[in-house]
Order: C-alpha cells, then sequence, then structure tokens
C-alpha cells in the first residue's frame, strides 16, 4: 500500500499516527515544499520571541520519519494530483502514485489589495521561512506597523516586542481578536496589550502605503520600519479543486475526512469542518483539529472506519503572560464573572453548555472543553460548582466514577 | 496498565499527596529543600474538596490522550507503556493541553511557563507514584483495572 | 545435694525396648536384659527396670504388689494398710542376687492380694479403682512404702543403676514372660531413689518411656482434676495417668488414646486423610481432650494387661524402631537392640510420629495365659 | 488553667503545607496569613499525635507542657489539675483508656522457659505449629458401641485459628469504620471480634459467623435476629476498667445509624445501668444464660464477661457452674470509652492474679473443664498471650492493642467524640479517616505477628500445640515477685 501525504504539519502527522495504528508496513510519502522537517507553525512566535530554540521547533524527535517508515520528500512542491492515474506531480515533473492520498496542504497568508502596497516590503507570518525573514530585519527601537488584531498579528506583535521594536496594530475591526473574543472579553485584552506597550489603532484601515508610512482612512498616519500584514489566511484548495474535487471556503469533506474525489482525503486547515457546537461548517484552523483530522482520515486510509464528529473551535492562546482559553459558540445564556486580571465568560444553551471564556485563570479548562464537545446535559450536573470553577466535583457520584475510575470507554 | 486510582470516601482532602507530588518532582532530594524559602513547586495532582467527599484528581494518562493530540510543541507524548508525559524542555506553556483535558489533570506553572503533568512518578527518583505512598488512608492507590 | 523424684522435675533422656509374642508364648527375662544391655551408652546408671507380663502364672488372678521399703517401720505400716484392705495370699521378700554395681538397696517385698470383699463394697468402687485408689494412698501417705508394681500376672522389676545390672540382681533369667519391656535412664540430675526408676506402672500399666515432654504441666494440671496425684514429678507417671484415665476410666480404644495424646496435626485433619466420621472424632478429641495431648519428644511403651503399645510423639522427635519376626513383635530405641533379640527380623520398620503400634495377644493366647 | 501540652514547631522545617490544621479536630493549629506563619493554640491539644504523625517534614513534636507547679510529693501536679478541674466544674472526672497509673504489670515479671539440650526446641518455620483454640464447655463423656463406634456429647463452642480475639467495644463507642475494620480482620483470621453493648449495624450481619454479640444491662440493640446473627452470645457483667459502673453514651453521639443499631431514639442518652435489673445474683445469671440458649436453640455458646475484682474465683466458679460456656475475665488496666478517673484508676485487680486464681480455682474444683477462660484487660503483645495461657487461659481478647493497630495513640480523650484518628468519634468527617481497607489489614497485621510470635516462643519451649501450652506453668517463673505473688501466680522464681 503507498500512502502518499501532502504537506508536513499537524494534519500530516496526525495522518501517519492514524495510518500506523492499523498498517505497519505500507510505504509513507510526506511531500512538503517547505525544506523542514516537521515542525510546529504555532512556535514561530516563539521562536521569534527568543523563547524556542531551532532545534525545539521540531514537532516531532529527528527520528520520527525513520520510526515511523515515511519516506520525507522535502523543499519539492506538488503542482497536480491526477486521480484518473492516482498519482500526484510534483513542480520538477516527477510523479508519485498513490494508493491513498492525503491532502494536508494547510493555508496561507491572505493580503488584501491595498493602495501602494505593491511597492512597499513587508512580511507575512505564517511559516518559518516568513518568521526568519523578520528576525533577520527586527531591531532594537524599530517601528512596526501590524496590519491585522487577530492572532497572527498579536503573536508577530508580542514576539517583535521582546524583539524591543514599538509597535502600532491597525485593524478594521473595532476590537481585537474578534474570531475568539467576545467584545468585553476584547477590549479586556486590548487593555491588557496596551499596558506592554503595543499601541492600537481599531476600526480604520489602511488607505495608502508609502515606503514607510500608511495612511489610514481616518486620517492618521502611521510610520514603519516594517510592515506586517496579517489580515487573515485562505486554504490552500487548488490541488483539489482543480483535480475536480469538491471545495467550497475550505475542501470538502465527509465524515471520513475523503474529499468528493476517491482515495484522496483531506485534513486540517485547508479543510471545511463540522463546528458541532454551533451546528454550522466553517474553518476550524487549529492544530488540535488538524491532528484530529489527520488521525481520523489515516485511520480510514488504512481501511478502518473513523468518523470525526465532535470538532468545535477552541483555542489557547496567551499574550505577555496572561492566557486566553476560549471553546465553542457564544450564542447562548451568558454567565460572566470579571476581576481585574480574570474574565470568565460560560455560554448555555438548551440546557448544556455549549461555550466559555477564560482569561487569566485558565486551570482545568478542558473540562469545560470536554463537556461542550460532549453535550453533557446539565441535568446532573452541580450548576453553582460548574459556575465557581471547572471541577469533576460538579458531577455526580456515577459520573466521577466512570470518568476517573478507570472504566475506559 | 497501571494507573492511580482515587477512592473518594476516604480522601480525606488533607493535601498532602500535593505535597508528596510537589516535592517528589521538584528535583529537590526532600520535601524542606524543595519548599525552602516560600517555594511553592507545582503538583501533578489536585485535591478537589466538597462539604461530604473530597477527591484528588491527575492524569488518567487515558487512551484518547487529546493533550497529546494537540500539544503544539511536540512536547506531550506517549510512551510504549502508555505513559502519557510532558517534556518540559520543549513546552512553551500555550495552555492546548489544559484546553484539551477533559479531567482538567495538566497544571500550569506560571513561573516556568511550562505545564506540569503527572507521569506516575517515572521519571523522578520517587520510582512509585509520591502520591500514593504519601496518602496516610490509603484512598490514592496505584493498580490495574 | 541430691534430689529425688518428686522434690523437682529431673529430665532425662533413656533407652527403651520391649517385644511381645503374639501366641503367649513366654520367654526366659535374660533376652530383654540383653536388649537394654547394648544400649548401654544411652543410660547414665542412674535407672533401669523392667516389666514383665504372664510372669506370675500361678497367682494370676492376685494382684501382684512389689514394694519398696525405706526401713522396716514403714514395712509394718504399710503391712497393716495392706491387711485392713487385702487379703494377702502370699508375701515374701523378691529374690536378688548381689551386684557390686547396685548398692543401697532398699526392702523389697512382693504381696499376691485380694481385695477384701466387704472393703471393696463399703468403698462403691470397682475392684480395679479400689486397688489403684490403695496404691496411690500407700505412695502418698506411707512414709518410707512405695508400690512400684501392682497388676495381676505382671510385675515391674527397677532399681538405680544401669539396667543390666539390674536384670542381674533381680535374676530375671528366673521369670518367663510373654511380652517384656525395659528401660535404661540418663537423668540429668543425680536421683538415688529407687522409686523413681522406670518403669512406672498403676495396676497392669506399665510405661516406658524416653523423652522430655514439654507438655508436662499442662497434662499433669489436667490429669489431676480426675483425682491423680503427680507426686514423683515425672513424664512417665503423668502419661500412665493419661493413659489410664483415657483407657480404663473412659474405656477408649488405644487407637483412639493415641489420637489423643498424639494428635493428628490439623493439617491432617483438613486434608481429608480420614474418613469424615473419623474427621470428626478428631477434631472433637482435639476439642475436648486438649489438654491431654503431649508435645515434645517421646517414645513409650505401654505394656497392659493383654499386649503391648507403642507411640511415638507426632513429630517423631526420638528414635524408635519396630520389628516383626513369627509372631513376634519387637520395639526398641535402636535396631541394634533388637537384633541382639533376633538377628534375623522379617521386617523392620520406623514407625512414623503419632501412629500407635499395638499389639495384643491373639484371642486364644489370651485365654491361656 | 495551663495548657496540658505543648506543640514544639521546627521552623526550619514547617512548609506551612497545613496538613497539622486540616486534621485536628481540635482546632490546635491554624496558619496565620499575616504572619505567614502556623500558630498552635494548645490549650485543647490532647497529644493524639496525628499531626506529628501526617506532618509531612516532621517539623512537630508534642510534649508535656514544662511548666510545674511547686514540687511536692504528696501533691503531684496532676492532682492539683484534678482539683482545679472539679473546682471549676462540680462534675466527677471522665478519662478513656487503661488506667496510666503505675501499678504492677505482672506480665513483665514473668519469664518464659525454652528448651535446651534434653529435649529439641521445634522450629515453626520447618514443622507444624498448632494455635487453633476452641471455647466453650468440654464434656469428657464418650461411648463406644458394640461396632467400636465412638458416641460424644457435642457442645456448643467458638473455634479460634488464633488464641486471640477483639473484645467488645460497641458501635457508638467506636465508629462503624473501626466495627468494619474489626468485623473483616476476625473474618480473615479466623477469630471474633465482639459488638460490645451497641448492637449489631445491619451492614455486619454478614460478618455474623465472626461475631460475637453481647448482651449488656442496657440491652440496646438485642433482638432475636441480633442473637441470631453472631457465632456466640457475651452477658456482659461488668468491665476491667470500671467494674461495678454502668456506661453512658450522650445524646449528641446517637446520631441515626447509632439511634437504628441501638434502638433508641436519636439524640437521646444511652444509659447503661451498673447492674443488670434481672440479675441481682448467681441464680437469676443462671436464668438469663438459659434464656439466652434458649432463644438461640441451644446452638451458641454463652460466654459471660466478668470484671476482675477481689473475689474473681469464687466468682467465676459460680459462673462456670451457672451454665455459661466460657468465662470471660477483664482485668482492671483494661481500656474503656468512658469511665469515672476514679473508678478506672483504684477498682479492680490485676488480670494475671485472677487469672491465676480463677484457673486453679476451676481445677481444684474439677470444673475447669466446664467453661474456657478468656482473659483481656492490656494483653500487649505475644509474650503477653503466651503467659496468659501458660497461666491458664484458653485465649486473649484484646481491645486497647487493636485499637493502637487502628491508629489510637492513647491519647486518653475518647470520651470528647472527637478522636483525629477516626475511631472513638460518629463525626463523619473524622470516621472518615479510619480507612477499613487500611484498619483491617493492619489488624489481620498485629494478629498475624502475634500468631507467629506466640509459634515462635511456643517452638522455642519444644510445644507444637497451643493446647499443650494452656495451664503449663512450669513454663514460666517469676522475677522479682514476692513469695505470695509467686504463690497466687502459681508458679516458681526464677533460678529455682
Amino acid at each position: 500500500m503507498n500512502y502518499v501525504i501532502i504537506g508536513n504539519s499537524a494534519a500530516a502527522i496526525g495522518t501517519v499516527a492514524g495510518i500506523r495504528e492499523f498498517d505497519s508496513t505500507g510505504n509513507i510519502t510526506i511531500i512538503s515544499d517547505e525544506k523542514y522537517h516537521t515542525y510546529s507553525r504555532p512556535l514561530i512566535s516563539y521562536w521569534l520571541e527568543g523563547r524556542v530554540s531551532e532545534k525545539n521547533m521540531m514537532y516531532r524527535p529527528a527520528d520520527f520519519y525513520e520510526k515511523n517508515g515515511v519516506t520525507p520528500v522535502l523543499g519539492r512542491k506538488v503542482t497536480k494530483i491526477d486521480p484518473q492515474k492516482k498519482c500526484v506531480v510534483l513542480e520538477d515533473g516527477l510523479q508519485v502514485q498513490y494508493d491513498k492520498l492525503m491532502v494536508a496542504t494547510g493555508s496561507k497568508p491572505f493580503v488584501p489589495p491595498m493602495n501602494g502596497l505593491e511597492n512597499v516590503h513587508y512580511h507575512t507570518f505564517m511559516d518559518f521561512d516568513s518568521a526568519k525573514a523578520i528576525k533577520s530585519e527586527v531591531k532594537d527601537g524599530m517601528k512596526v506597523l501590524i496590519i491585522g488584531a487577530g492572532l497572527i498579528g498579536l503573536k508577530a506583535a508580542e514576539a517583535l516586542a521582546a524583539n524591543g521594536a514599538k509597535i502600532t496594530v491597525v485593524d478594521m475591526a473595532d476590537r481585537i481578536l474578534p474570531s475568539i473574543l467576545d467584545n468585553r472579553a476584547g477590549v479586556k485584552m486590548q487593555k491588557y496589550i496596551e499596558s506592554h506597550g503595543v499601541k492600537f489603532i481599531l476600526g480604520t484601515s489602511a488607505e495608502e502605503f508609502t515606503e514607510r508610512t500608511a495612511r489610514l482612512k481616518n486620517g492618521v498616519s502611521v510610520d514603519f520600519d516594517m510592515l506586517i500584514v496579517a489580515v487573515g489566511v485562505r486554504p490552500n484548495t487548488e490541488l483539489v479543486a482543480d483535480a475536480g474535487g469538491k471545495v467550497d471556503r475550505g475542501i470538502i469533506t465527509d465524515m471520513t475526512q475523503k474529499t468528493s474525489l476517491d482515495d484522496v482525503y483531506a485534513a486540517g486547515d485547508c479543510t471545511v469542518s463540522y463546528d458541532a457546537s454551533s451546528d454550522t461548517n466553517r474553518i476550524l484552523a487549529l492544530l488540535p483539529n488538524a491532528y484530529m483530522q489527520g488521525e481520523v482520515a489515516g485511520r480510514n486510509m488504512a481501511g478502518r472506519e473513523f468518523r470525526y464528529v465532535n470538532a468545535i473551535p477552541m483555542n489557547a492562546i496567551g499574550f505577555f503572560g496572561l492566557h486566553i482559553i476560549s471553546a465553542g459558540s457564544y450564542d447562548g445564556e451568558e454567565y460572566v464573572e470579571e476581576t481585574e486580571n480574570t474574565y470568565k465568560k460560560l455560554v448555555f444553551r438548551e440546557n448544556r453548555l455549549v461555550g466559555y471564556i477564560l482569561i487569566g485563570d485558565v486551570k482545568r479548562a478542558g473540562i469545560y472543553t470536554s463537556m461542550i464537545k460532549e453535550r453533557i446535559d446539565l441535568g446532573d450536573v452541580d450548576i453553582e460548582l460548574l459556575k465557581e470553577k471547572p471541577q469533576m466535583m460538579m458531577f455526580g457520584k456515577a459520573r466521577r466514577l466512570e470518568k476517573l475510575g478507570g472504566i475506559t470507554k | 496498565m497501571k494507573k492511580v486510582y482515587v477512592n473518594e470516601d476516604w480522601c480525606l482532602a488533607c493535601h498532602l499527596c500535593e505535597f508528596y507530588c510537589a516535592a517528589a518532582n521538584s528535583g529537590a532530594d526532600s520535601m524542606i529543600k524543595a519548599f525552602r524559602d516560600g517555594k511553592k513547586p507545582v503538583p501533578r495532582i489536585q485535591v478537589e474538596e466538597g462539604s461530604e467527599v473530597n477527591f484528588a484528581v491527575q492524569c488518567r494518562h487515558c487512551d484518547e490522550h487529546p493533550c497529546v493530540k494537540g500539544c503544539i510543541a511536540g512536547a506531550l507524548s506517549v510512551s510504549d507503556e502508555g505513559v502519557v508525559s510532558c517534556d518540559e524542555n520543549k513546552c512553551v506553556g500555550c495552555g492546548t493541553c489544559i484546553l484539551s483535558c477533559p479531567y482538567g489533570c495538566i497544571v500550569p506553572d506560571e513561573e516556568a511557563h511550562v505545564i506540569r503533568k503527572c507521569d506516575l512518578c517515572v521519571k523522578n527518583h520517587n520510582g512509585a507514584p509520591a502520591c500514593v505512598e504519601g496518602c496516610p488512608n490509603n484512598a490514592i492507590v496505584f493498580e490495574e483495572r | 545435694m541430691l534430689q529425688r523424684e518428686g522434690t523437682t522435675r529431673i529430665p532425662s533422656g533413656c533407652a527403651i525396648s520391649g517385644f511381645i509374642n503374639r501366641s503367649g508364648k513366654r520367654t526366659n527375662g535374660s533376652v530383654i536384659v540383653n536388649s537394654i544391655a547394648c544400649m548401654h551408652e544411652r543410660s547414665n546408671g542412674l535407672g533401669g527396670g523392667y516389666a514383665g507380663y504372664g510372669i506370675y502364672p500361678e497367682y494370676k488372678d492376685q494382684y501382684a504388689l512389689h514394694v519398696f521399703y525405706d526401713s522396716s517401720e514403714a514395712r509394718i505400716k504399710a503391712e497393716a494398710f495392706l491387711d485392713r484392705h487385702f487379703d494377702v495370699v502370699n508375701l515374701s521378700r523378691i529374690p536378688v542376687r548381689k551386684n557390686p554395681n547396685i548398692t543401697d538397696e532398699p526392702l523389697i517385698w512382693r504381696y499376691f492380694v485380694n481385695p477384701l470383699p466387704t472393703k471393696l463394697q463399703d468403698s462403691q468402687l470397682d475392684e480395679r479403682t479400689f486397688v489403684a485408689k490403695c496404691v496411690i494412698k500407700i505412695n502418698d501417705k506411707i512414709d518410707g512404702a512405695y508400690v512400684f508394681s501392682s497388676g495381676k500376672n505382671m510385675g515391674v522389676f527397677k532399681a538405680v543403676g544401669y539396667p543390666e545390672d539390674v536384670g542381674d540382681f533381680y535374676r530375671l533369667e528366673e521369670y518367663d514372660g510373654w511380652a517384656w519391656t525395659v528401660h535404661g535412664r540418663y537423668p540429668t540430675n543425680t536421683p538415688g531413689w529407687w522409686g523413681g526408676a522406670h518403669p512406672f506402672s498403676l495396676l497392669d500399666y506399665t510405661i516406658v518411656h524416653n523423652g522430655e515432654i514439654s507438655s508436662y504441666d499442662a497434662n499433669r494440671r489436667f490429669i489431676e482434676m480426675f483425682g491423680y496425684k503427680c507426686n514423683l514429678l515425672t513424664d512417665t507417671e503423668v502419661i500412665t495417668y493419661i493413659i489410664d484415665y483415657l483407657h480404663r476410666r473412659l474405656k477408649m480404644p488405644l487407637e483412639d488414646v493415641a489420637k489423643v495424646i498424639a494428635s493428628p496435626f490439623w493439617s491432617e485433619l483438613e486434608s481429608g486423610t480420614f474418613s469424615e466420621e473419623d474427621t470428626a472424632k478428631y477434631r472433637h478429641f482435639r476439642n475436648v481432650y486438649s489438654s491431654l495431648l503431649i508435645t515434645g519428644p517421646f517414645s513409650i511403651i505401654l505394656g497392659f494387661n493383654n499386649g503391648l503399645m507403642a507411640l511415638n510423639d507426632r513429630l517423631k522427635l526420638r528414635s524408635m524402631v519396630a520389628a516383626e519376626k513369627g509372631d513376634t513383635v519387637y520395639i526398641s530405641s535402636e535396631e541394634c537392640s533388637i537384633r541382639t533379640m533376633c538377628p534375623d527380623v522379617d521386617r523392620i520398620w520406623s514407625p512414623r510420629g503419632g501412629e500407635p503400634i499395638i499389639v495384643t495377644l491373639d484371642k486364644n493366647a489370651a485365654e491361656r495365659v | 488553667m495551663n495548657p496540658l501540652y505543648e506543640v514544639v514547631r521546627n521552623p526550619d522545617r514547617c512548609i506551612k503545607c497545613r496538613v497539622c490544621e486540616r486534621q485536628c479536630a481540635n482546632e490546635v493549629h491554624k496558619y496565620d496569613a499575616e504572619l505567614d506563619k502556623m500558630i498552635s493554640n494548645e490549650m485543647t491539644c490532647v497529644d493524639c499525635q496525628r499531626c506529628v504523625c501526617l506532618c509531612p517534614t516532621h517539623a512537630l513534636k508534642i510534649r508535656p507542657n514544662e511548666n510545674q507547679f511547686r514540687e511536692n510529693a504528696n501533691w503531684s501536679h496532676q492532682i492539683m489539675d484534678e482539683v482545679y478541674k472539679q473546682a471549676g466544674s462540680g462534675g466527677v472526672l471522665l478519662s478513656a483508656m487503661g488506667t496510666p497509673k503505675q501499678y504492677p504489670v505482672y506480665w513483665d515479671k514473668i519469664l518464659l522457659n525454652a528448651s535446651q539440650v534434653t529435649n529439641p526446641p521445634i522450629d515453626p518455620l520447618r514443622e507444624p505449629m498448632e494455635t487453633k483454640t476452641f471455647l466453650g464447655k468440654k464434656s469428657q463423656k464418650i461411648t463406644y458401641d458394640e461396632n467400636g463406634k465412638a458416641h460424644y456429647e457435642k457442645t456448643p463452642y467458638l473455634e479460634l485459628d488464633v488464641p486471640i480475639m477483639f473484645s467488645a467495644m460497641s458501635f457508638g463507642s467506636i465508629s462503624k469504620n473501626a466495627h468494619e475494620s474489626l468485623a473483616r480482620a476476625a473474618t480473615e483470621l479466623g477469630t471474633y471480634y465482639n459488638t460490645g453493648e451497641g448492637g449489631l449495624h445491619e451492614d455486619f450481619y454478614k460478618y455474623g459467623k465472626n461475631t460475637i454479640c453481647q448482651v449488656a444491662s442496657g440491652r440496646f440493640g438485642v433482638f432475636k435476629g441480633y442473637l441470631d446473627a453472631g457465632a456466640a452470645i457475651e452477658i456482659k457483667m461488668g468491665q476491667g476498667a470500671k467494674p461495678g459502673i454502668g456506661g453512658h453514651l450522650p445524646g449528641m453521639k446517637i446520631n441515626d445509624e447509632i439511634s437504628r443499631t441501638r434502638m433508641i431514639p436519636k439524640g437521646t442518652d444511652a444509659i447503661s445501668p451498673a447492674p443488670h435489673h434481672d440479675i441481682y445474683s448467681i441464680e437469676d445469671l443462671r436464668q438469663l444464660v438459659f434464656s439466652l440458649k434458649e432463644a438461640t436453640n441451644w446452638e451458641k455458646p454463652v460466654i459471660v464477661k466478668i470484671a476482675a475484682v477481689h473475689n474473681v474465683a469464687a466468682i467465676a466458679s459460680g459462673v462456670a457452674r451457672s451454665g455459661a460456656d466460657i468465662i470471660a475475665i477483664d482485668g482492671f488496666r483494661g481500656g474503656t470509652g468512658a469511665a469515672p478517673t476514679r473508678i478506672r484508676d483504684n477498682v479492680g485487680i490485676p488480670i494475671e492474679l485472677a487469672l491465676a486464681a480463677v484457673d486453679s480455682r476451676l481445677r481444684d474444683e474439677g470444673i475447669r473443664n466446664d467453661v474456657s477462660v478468656v482473659v483481656g484487660g492490656s494483653i500487649r503483645s505475644a509474650a503477653d498471650v503466651v503467659k496468659a495461657i501458660a497461666l491458664g487461659a484458653d485465649a486473649c481478647y484484646i481491645a486497647s492493642a487493636a485499637l493502637l493497630a487502628l491508629g489510637c495513640h492513647l491519647c486518653r480523650s475518647c470520651n470528647t467524640g472527637k478522636c483525629n484518628w477516626g475511631i472513638a468519634t460518629q463525626r463523619a468527617d473524622l470516621v472518615k479517616r479510619l480507612n477499613p481497607d487500611v484498619g483491617y489489614k493492619r489488624l489481620v497485621n498485629l494478629v498475624t505477628a502475634w500468631d507467629h510470635e506466640v509459634k515462635e516462643i511456643m517452638g522455642g519451649m519444644g510445644i507444637n500445640s497451643i493446647e499443650a501450652l494452656r495451664g503449663n506453668r512450669l513454663m514460666l517463673r517469676g522475677v522479682g515477685l514476692t513469695q505470695k505473688e509467686l504463690d497466687l501466680l502459681g508458679i516458681q522464681h526464677a533460678g529455682e
């Protein structure tokens, strides 16, 4: 059996793990246009910040490919999938046959058209090479303008702040981190990040760029020594689309992670997922999601039948030492507690916990996450304890025994 | 696989398990040294106190191990025996495992910017789980179930 | 200072030997003397004695009392007692031969007696109990008098000295018996009292015993509840009383007596070694007769009116060998002693601890003797 | 009043884990956030050692308060304290467990024998060594029919795999978990535990074949089902720690479970009268023995438990003739959940002398076979067990030693109901501290260890079965005892 995986990040590694659970002998080939041994993309900001060495960027140990019988084909780009011939074609013309194919191509930075941008040197912040490029230029006291107050933009801001840069973040939206936080939490985080020297200009966008200045639509001009564009990402769907596979905002798969093409699977940021918390299909660009989709796909590629069912949006992130964990949907009845440094929002719908945001005190948040994923009815849960903090005590003795007493499903 | 289990009928919420755990994993060779000068090493076991029952929770080393699957740094791994442990040199303290663990068993160490979790004392000098040995009422046991 | 039996408990090691002819064929006493002579090293010259069965055919219906007297006064007192309670059919000194190794001999008398019917009737006791009580009374109450043999058609002969010298002294070659037992003593103290030599006897029960039982005081304090008085503080005495109690008074067969005094281990009782009925019975014995269990090393030969029983403690902490030739059974501390009596035995074996060897006269022989 | 004890806390060792604070029901320890220090309120300390035992850094010591009144040979510190206490309260002084006073412990003045040369010691690791014991009347009657089949009378008995039983401690005086520990240990050990006078909790009927059901003067929890539940019935006439005194379990300890088990209303005091009001003489006892036997179909042995008092031998003789199968004698050093201090410390006689007197008396009267004799009241070790059996006991009752195995440190504050070890308390959070899984195992360990030691000692004596030890006083020698004491004990002096 020949397994081919396009991509070399979390979804790809999950796929290898999934395949190897049930097939210890089949050939696995990983093809990636990046030259690196599998590394962790979310770590690029930590690397840029100086908290992680290049060696520790590795997502899996150096002997991972060898131990798992994987042939890595690195620094070479796949240009085409030929579902009829069951092969993929590389840019140098090489064809690699597959019996089962995984498309784990992830996403790419989205750079919208902006006046004058074509004449300005700017960076995106998505992969190791982009981080290295920034690192090579950043200097103490340098003025950095970041377009985009989302996760990527702010992680870049944090990392660059550690490098001594003076940072201004501009976003069209009127609040930061809109994808994971509600308004109130956004304001809270904004204040906190501002207290670490980052300046925000919100609710406006760049009208025009000149070499070292951005003129904003609100009339303000911002000088910069370095420009980073981090307004969003777009899934890499072209290979599948070109081969005739169904693609929407991302690659469409069924619950087994199979695309509309025979023997072609997809996983990770390039796909559209079903969000169990909001009952909608959306892109869930999260590392755990990518890995687990890959794992499910890998198992199915090895001939089993698994379904990936309870995906939800969720995020764990921190800025300047303040942690945020959030998950699920914020559509429902809210319970909020707030202190100077902490924020807690619980969202209930249909007698279930469907979403939450924790800032500051994030301990044991996974208990909430599991309640959302497992759609636990709150009938036999002590609501007061649930609101107090994530704890096993809120469950009845029977459920506790089931969870803690060694009865594994 | 032998795991640590807590019988909530017998847990006294004395919290000794937390201290034995913290000391055993602190790298210090005695509890006094581990807590010297007001240091507060982080335990990997946490006691929940209720009005009638108490119990301690620690990593279940569950089959699903979502913490390992979600770890962005590749710091968490499962041994062949099934023990989930964390390479604290690789951990960046992002908290994704805290987000993922359904038992709430992964503990942030705010000072060290890493997480701490139970590895059944396989790595420290203790040999057997320190919480089990330190429990004065046999509420914590290490056994196959 | 010399201590005599009764003032203190004296442990001792020993040699024993004995044989019985099932058909009642009587053998001259010299055979048994030779058998013990070859185990000279097991004695230390501080006591030896014999029991012969079937030696008084002419007085077989009378109780033969052998008595030591320290003085004539004692004899006068004792004989007055005997006259009050018995019809004395015959009395004489027991004939002895001077032996340089046997010294300080007391007066040694023999009486063949019948209980006085009126006395017996007044006592409301059966005849044997009456006799036994009288014997115990003389030994307990009359200073200087000691009845050391009191059965019918049997006799005990004992003295301080090596057993072979004792045999010579009592001229045992002049007695013929169908069973003989002998004892050579190795006490660790230096008692100089003839009464303390073995065998110990009560009525026709005689015991020769090699060993030192560790249950002594438990046994003694228990058996004394039943009217026995252990004056001599010797193992042999208490064992004799235990057997008397179980065999004569409770009428327990000797097989069961052995299961009381050398009871099976619990492990045996629980392992299904015995039938259900026997298991229940032996459990019962261990419950109700528990204080009669004898522990510590012993090998004993019990003589009684129609046979011998040999028994080892249940761990077999003392040597004891048995052998068979035709209708004669031999028992001894050592094989050499058996070979002395009968060089070409048919079968020789080492009985297991706690398993009694009980040999009785054949039915016809029993009537004959 | 001064505190009786001082809490000594080593600041170099204390890590402020606060386990002492969490575990002290007397609220002696407290973390003071302002000082960032553990502080102590020693007034309420009873020296139960719970904090000392649990302190993970051994930072704690409890020791007697060194503060002393002016020395006075006649008026000791304690006596003076007690006067102050009574002057303050106007009440009877109460204490618990056995007397702490320095009365002679005869066990410690008796030495044991061993075999040398003339007979062999027996190695218990190589040879069978038997400690099974039967308790009950031992009828000597046996007859054989013409087929040689034996016919004998079977009387009710208890069969003990070890000659040690757990003596009476009621549910109420001790916790349910303590009872469960005892019941399970007795079951595993093949011996018996005793309900005491508090009835039998419904959860423990399943341990019935290893249970002795006590009937005491308060008759708490006594009904047909209860009598039927156990293997034997014990009539409690007295207790060594408080002869002539009844019992009193305060209403605050009578919670739902105890109320149900004792069959008395919740919250009411459970008062056991000093006498049984239907036993004012020995013939009344005989009636009760027979009533209980009748009630249980003559299937169960009846134990009569008496306190060791001056004329114990005569009383025992009377009891032996009352139809009882077993006499339990409780010596005055025995424990209690609560007793008036003056009674505990001044009434009764030592068990050693009582036992020797009773055993000798019963043998003199030829009725030792009619009853078994069980002794209790400070049996502290296997050596005490061996000595008791050699003096004439059939088996021993232990209670204080059993509680020690469960964690008791003899602080003698059972009467407060705040036992930090979860033994003498009914407070749910404290009861929980005694995990029966641990407790029963520790009891099994203790008795197993003693059994090993008993066997070791027996082996040294050349005895391989406990029955050959019973009453074997030749195995005992006294040291430093007067001739009178030796005579009473029926033993010789060492060297004789």
